[in-house]
């Protein structure tokens, strides 16, 4: 005798709490298995390359904000990095290294949220979370101070950072390492090797790494496949030629990878905060640039930088005119789930959840 | 119209029955005085498994709050213990929606079926000395019985609402009730073949020694199934917040929400008391002719606390693992348990049948290394899945070589 | 042997089970904002505003709105535009401060609440009169001199229009030169009462271009 | 090691001898392989194969309306080779501008060239799942061209 079945298509999302925003996914499920992923975007799309064709190169930065909106401070520099490319500027060298500091300090706090969001998946009741957060809260205690806003930044600008920090900030920083240590390992104690956490997602979700490179894969998602490509190590920019630091690489490539790969990051993005503090050095923090800016007509720049969730490319052309004639944003959210279907089909509902959570994307910047 | 209870009567041990029975059998003719006490026994049970639930649900949220490192509720009342009542009164004032494809019937009737079994179980529990409402000859077995229907009242909830997240938290609870249902049981048989009867008076009274110590494995095996079958962490997939949003009761509003919330917080409550009857010696302690209630209580909020650590602490199973961990692990752990029990039960009791507690503190011995060896056993034969992480090796973390 | 690690976990709860919570209760605590947190509360000194709407070219987001007429004295005073209308529409807000990063007179500052919530998003637009009227404690944000002042805008006393700006040092050599170097608080900031400065007029004017086209900050000058 | 820009001069000798009539010539020297639009799948099959190159990951594909044409640049980047380079090509008018696709060589071309579909209307000949990702099946127009306000 035979059990008749049927698949049954059900939404995830766009209003789910674990789709990290509004993405949507259209799933057909046997049973509990997926055979079907259908990725729908856009529900949160604002046409930030359409508006940045009516900004000014300053104004845009504040676009920029709203990309992956858990870590502006990589956004803001990788779109600075871009005009400056366009303009040919010099970037003084205090700014360089503030950049890196805050960069990678916004990393950590990304990371962060993802490994909570992600250990929350798991089901987790909000506990790593809550540890995830409260030193997140801190870094972004020392972004107000830095700049006047926790999430929607706009520190980095055009020809450097917009100010030096704070007298204060730097004591604060100290303090805010020393905590963090021990904090951070309280949270990897309670997940790192837990039993639960290793059957949840040790083989599950596999992305071999040719299926990674040929989904544009980049980021913590690509290292966790075993190929170390850091555009920090790759390609330096500002002071990442001067930091030394290892690249976590994984060569499972599955979730636990994944998650593994954010939590060593940390770790890494720590020891660069602490070579920044050491050798950054007095000196102006803009270059002489004018608020308006006005590059040559037709050049044209693509800025990269390694964001937290891989690389986050501005692509702008100048008509010459006092704001881009294009603005293309690579985003890495968007490039990582090309490979979504690959690693849900066969695998259970429960673990779509813990895989999407393990991809870490942004939706702000899946739909821009 | 003097009333008087007769002693072969079922509720005859039941001191409160009795007592208003008796006094309102001074006005009311005695049928009419039998219901009379029966309902108001009633309301003081459903009363007070509602009132456990509620103050439970602020206990667990306080609790939670500081495991996670913050305050939890704090706004209403001293230390926020009125939060219940406001959850409560901002849910009766919510709209009452039923789901236009929704069985009406159906819907609504879960609720109250998801209640019944919680109260129900309150029936058999002696609180302290004399204080059960029916002392039952076959008190185990009533429970086992009665917990069952929540796996109906689950997957009526989740057939009747017409979503397929309820769906799928439907067809999950029913698969971890009835995979759970089985090591539970066997469990509770060694307590039965320890404690000679399954009256759960009589167990409370044969627990010179608690069997918490008689029966390791027994207890853990409850636990987990309670967890389980409570639809708490880590085994809280009917409901997966993350996954499946809230499992069958998805498309519950109001009242409804109210009575499932209320049940599933009451249920860790009652679960709670069978545990602590079972395995915890119930309602005895030092002067517990007295103080029975207060040792209860006390038992009830100990096992209570460490329902809140461990849904604070861990992560969720997947339901293949969930269901691998009841047939692959607890099975055979209560299985080994009761045969374990019964040879030491043969081998130790007296020409009465009965067991010393001196024979207990040796069935405790043995029975720890028994489920020591266990754990070591079944701890390497799963070593492979949950192998530690890698450590940090420099291979993993040097400069990378692209290839 | 399996359960270690989640026994860990369980120790790890527990201990913060006896920590003091790191969330604070906010409406009776507040965490420390420090003195450049962009908030709602724009505070703007007309004196020192010339209508030159900067910040409404400057607003990413068009946002502030400003009608100015030329003031029947300003031929003799100088090329000041009489304010009419000065809308800030917050409820689009995002607070860069670009607006007072565009700002060459330090006319318009940030605030530093967050608490403006309204019921209609009429209430959300920060009129002229209500601009004037405003509690004039401004945010360091992009105003070096007030940061340097030690100036915070929760504990401080509300700044006269002569107190905030940076015509009495040259902030903008500093800025260039980096942080380190030691420069005089300037005293004036910390004067009691009021202090007409009267170099104010001839320090800060600039070319009249600045009224026409997005002006550039200070820091281009 | 650090990641280099190919040299222009020097791709366009290699994929010049290999697949002759692909390059376009008269195009400005932006440091770009200007590319024939219908060759555009064959030149990155051999960008993509080409043990000398093995332009493995494509990092981008953007389009940029110039209103007379369109321009579609392609950022390429070889892990192996450790080395990046950017192609491009043009397409002549502003209606039924269709490319071949690259999503056979590059699965990650997949949502780069849905989106150029759906915001500036550029069609991919090939694609197997060509509909719109930003925007609604539906919608009329394709927003990020300079015409559409």
């Amino acid at each position: 005798m035979s059990i008749r079945t049927e698949p049954m298509t059900v939404n995830i999302g766009p209003q789910h709490p674990s789709t990290h925003g509004v993405f949507r996914l259209r799933v057909t499920f046997d049973g509990e298995e997926i055979i079907e992923v259908e990725p729908i975007f856009g529900y949160l799309h604002r046409g930030t390359e359409k508006l940045a064709e009516e900004r000014n190169y300053t104004q845009i930065v504040t676009l920029t904000d709203r990309l992956d909106y858990v870590s502006s401070m990589i956004n803001n520099q990788a779109y600075c990095l871009a005009v400056e490319q366009l303009m040919g500027l010099e970037v003084p060298q205090r700014a360089k290294y503030l950049r890196t500091l805050t960069a990678e300090l916004q990393r950590v706090a990304s990371h962060l949220m993802g490994i909570g969001f992600f250990l929350q998946d798991l089901g987790t009741l909000g506990t790593p979370l809550m540890y995830a957060f409260r030193s997140r809260e801190k870094i972004l205690d020392l972004f107000e101070m830095l700049c006047g806003a926790r999430i929607t930044l706009s520190y980095s600008r055009p020809g450097g950072v917009f100010f030096d920090a704070p007298e204060d900030f730097w004591p604060a920083l100290d303090q805010f390492l020393a905590d963090f240590h021990s904090e951070f390992q309280e949270l990897e104690q309670l997940v790192l090797e837990n039993e639960i956490v290793m059957v949840r997602t040790r083989g599950v979700s596999l992305l071999p790494l040719d299926v990674a490179i040929n989904g544009s894969v980049s980021g913590p998602t690509l290292r966790a496949s075993g190929l170390g490509w850091d555009w920090r190590k790759m390609a330096p920019y500002d002071a990442y030629d001067r930091m030394e630091f290892d690249v976590p690489v994984a060569t499972g490539g599955d979730n636990y990878d994944r998650f593994w790969v954010r939590i060593q990051e940390i770790h890494q993005s720590i020891r660069i905060v602490r070579q920044c503090i050491q050798q950054i050095e007095p000196g102006p923090t803009r270059a002489d640039v004018p608020l308006v800016l006005r590059p040559e007509p037709g050049a044209e720049a693509y800025g990269r930088v390694e964001a937290s969730k891989g690389e986050l490319g501005f692509y702008l052309v100048s008509d010459g005119g006092i704001s881009p004639y294009r603005c293309k944003i690579r985003s890495p959210s968007l490039m990582n789930l090309t490979v979504i279907e690959h690693l849900l089909v066969g695998w259970r509902l429960a673990d779509m959840i813990v895989t999407l959570g393990s991809l870490d994307i942004n939706l702000g910047e899946v739909d821009r | 119209m003097d009333c008087v209870l007769a002693p072969d009567n079922i509720l005859h041990d039941t001191l409160l029955f009795r007592v208003i029975y008796e006094w309102v059998g001074q006005l009311l003719p005695c049928g009419l005085s039998y219901a009379v006490a029966g309902i108001a026994i009633m309301l003081l049970l459903v009363n007070g498994v509602l009132l456990g639930a509620g103050g439970f649900s602020w206990l667990e949220r306080r609790l939670i709050g500081r495991f996670q490192n913050r305050v939890g509720p704090n706004r209403w009342g001293p230390f926020g213990a009125l939060q219940p009542m406001a959850d409560l009164f901002k849910l009766l004032f919510k709209e009452d929606l039923v789901p236009r494809g929704a069985d009406r019937i159906v819907f609504t009737i879960v609720p109250v079926a998801m209640m019944a079994p919680v109260v129900l179980m309150m029936a058999v529990v002696p609180f302290a000395k004399d204080t059960a409402l029916a002392n039952l000859n076959v008190g185990v077995l009533y429970v086992l019985a009665v917990t069952s229907i929540t796996s109906i009242a689950i997957f009526m909830a989740g057939w009747a609402s017409d979503n397929r997240y309820a769906l799928f938290g439907a067809s999950r609870g029913v698969a971890v009730l009835i995979s759970y249902e089985v090591p539970v049981v066997m469990s509770l048989l060694g307590v039965v073949l320890v404690a000679g009867s399954m009256a759960l008076d009589d167990i409370v009274s044969a627990q010179t020694v608690p069997f918490l110590l008689v029966q390791p494995m027994a207890f853990f095996v409850f636990l987990a199934g309670t967890s389980a079958e409570l639809n708490r962490t880590p085994f809280d997939l009917a409901e997966a917040e993350s996954e499946i949003i809230a499992g069958y009761h998805i498309e519950y509003s109001g009242v409804k929400f109210a009575l499932i919330q209320a049940t599933e917080f009451g249920a860790v409550l009652t679960s709670s008391a069978v545990m602590v009857t079972l395995f915890l010696s119930g309602w005895s302690g030092p002067f517990s002719d007295y103080l029975g209630w207060a040792w209860f209580l006390l038992k009830i909020g100990v096992l209570a606390f460490i329902f809140s650590w461990v849904r604070a602490t861990f992560p969720r199973l997947r339901i293949d693992q969930l269901l691998a961990f009841a047939w692959k692990f607890l099975l055979p752990l209560s299985i080994i348990n009761l045969f374990a029990t019964a040879l030491e039960v043969y081998f130790l009791r007296n020409d009465a049948g009965m067991l010393t507690t001196n024979d207990l503190w040796l069935m405790a011995g043995i029975n720890f290394g028994v489920a020591f060896a266990c754990l070591l056993t079944f701890g390497t034969l799963i070593q492979d899945k949950v192998r530690p992480a890698k450590s940090l090796t420099a291979a993993s973390l040097s400069s990378p070589e692209v290839g | 042997m399996y359960g270690i690690a989640m026994a860990k976990g369980l120790l790890v709860t527990l201990k913060n089970l006896t920590k003091k919570p790191f969330t604070v209760q906010y409406p009776e605590e507040r965490l420390k904002q420090h003195p450049r947190f962009r908030g709602e509360e724009f505070v703007w000194y007309e004196e020192r505003c010339t209508g030159c709407a900067s910040c409404a070219k400057y607003c990413p987001l068009g946002i502030i709105k400003i009608v100015t007429t030329p003031s029947e004295t300003a031929p003799a005073q100088g090329d000041k535009y009489k304010l009419e209308l000065f809308d800030i529409s917050i409820e689009r807000c995002m607070f860069c401060g670009l607006c007072v990063e565009a700002c060459p007179y330090d006319a318009l500052f940030m605030g530093s609440g967050f608490e403006q919530g309204q019921y209609s998003r009429k209430g959300m637009v920060i009129d002229i009169d209500q601009l004037r009227n405003a509690d004039k404690r401004p945010s360091a944000f992009f105003r070096p001199q007030l940061e340097d002042a030690g100036y915070d805008p929760q504990g401080g006393r509300p700044l006269d229009w002569q107190e905030v700006g940076r015509e009495s040092w040259q902030w903008h050599e500093r800025e260039k030169a980096g942080m380190k170097i030691a420069r005089p608080v300037p005293s004036d900031l910390l004067a009691d009462g009021p202090r007409v400065d009267s170099s104010f007029v001839e320090d800060s004017v600039p070319e009249p271009k600045a009224t026409d086209g997005p002006a550039p900050a200070g820091d281009a000058e | 090691m650090a990641v280099q820009q190919l040299g222009v001069v020097e791709l366009a000798e290699k994929v010049g001898g290999a697949l002759p009539e692909s390059l376009a010539p008269d195009r400005p020297d932006d440091g770009a392989l200007w590319v024939n639009a219908p060759k555009i799948a064959d030149v990155a099959a051999f960008l993509r194969s080409d043990a000398g190159l093995d332009f493995n990951f494509l990092s981008s594909i953007s389009a940029v309306d110039y209103i007379s044409h369109f321009d579609v640049v392609y950022h390429l980047t070889s892990f192996s080779k450790r080395h990046t380079a950017l192609m491009k090509t043009r397409l002549d008018g502003r209606y039924e501008l269709a490319l071949p696709t690259v999503y056979h060589l590059w699965r990650g071309a997949d949502f780069q060239e849905r989106e150029i579909w759906d915001l500036m209307g550029i069609r991919f000949e090939g694609h197997p799942n060509l509909k719109r990702i930003m925007l609604w099946e539906g919608f009329d127009g394709h927003p990020l061209r300079k015409d559409y306000l």
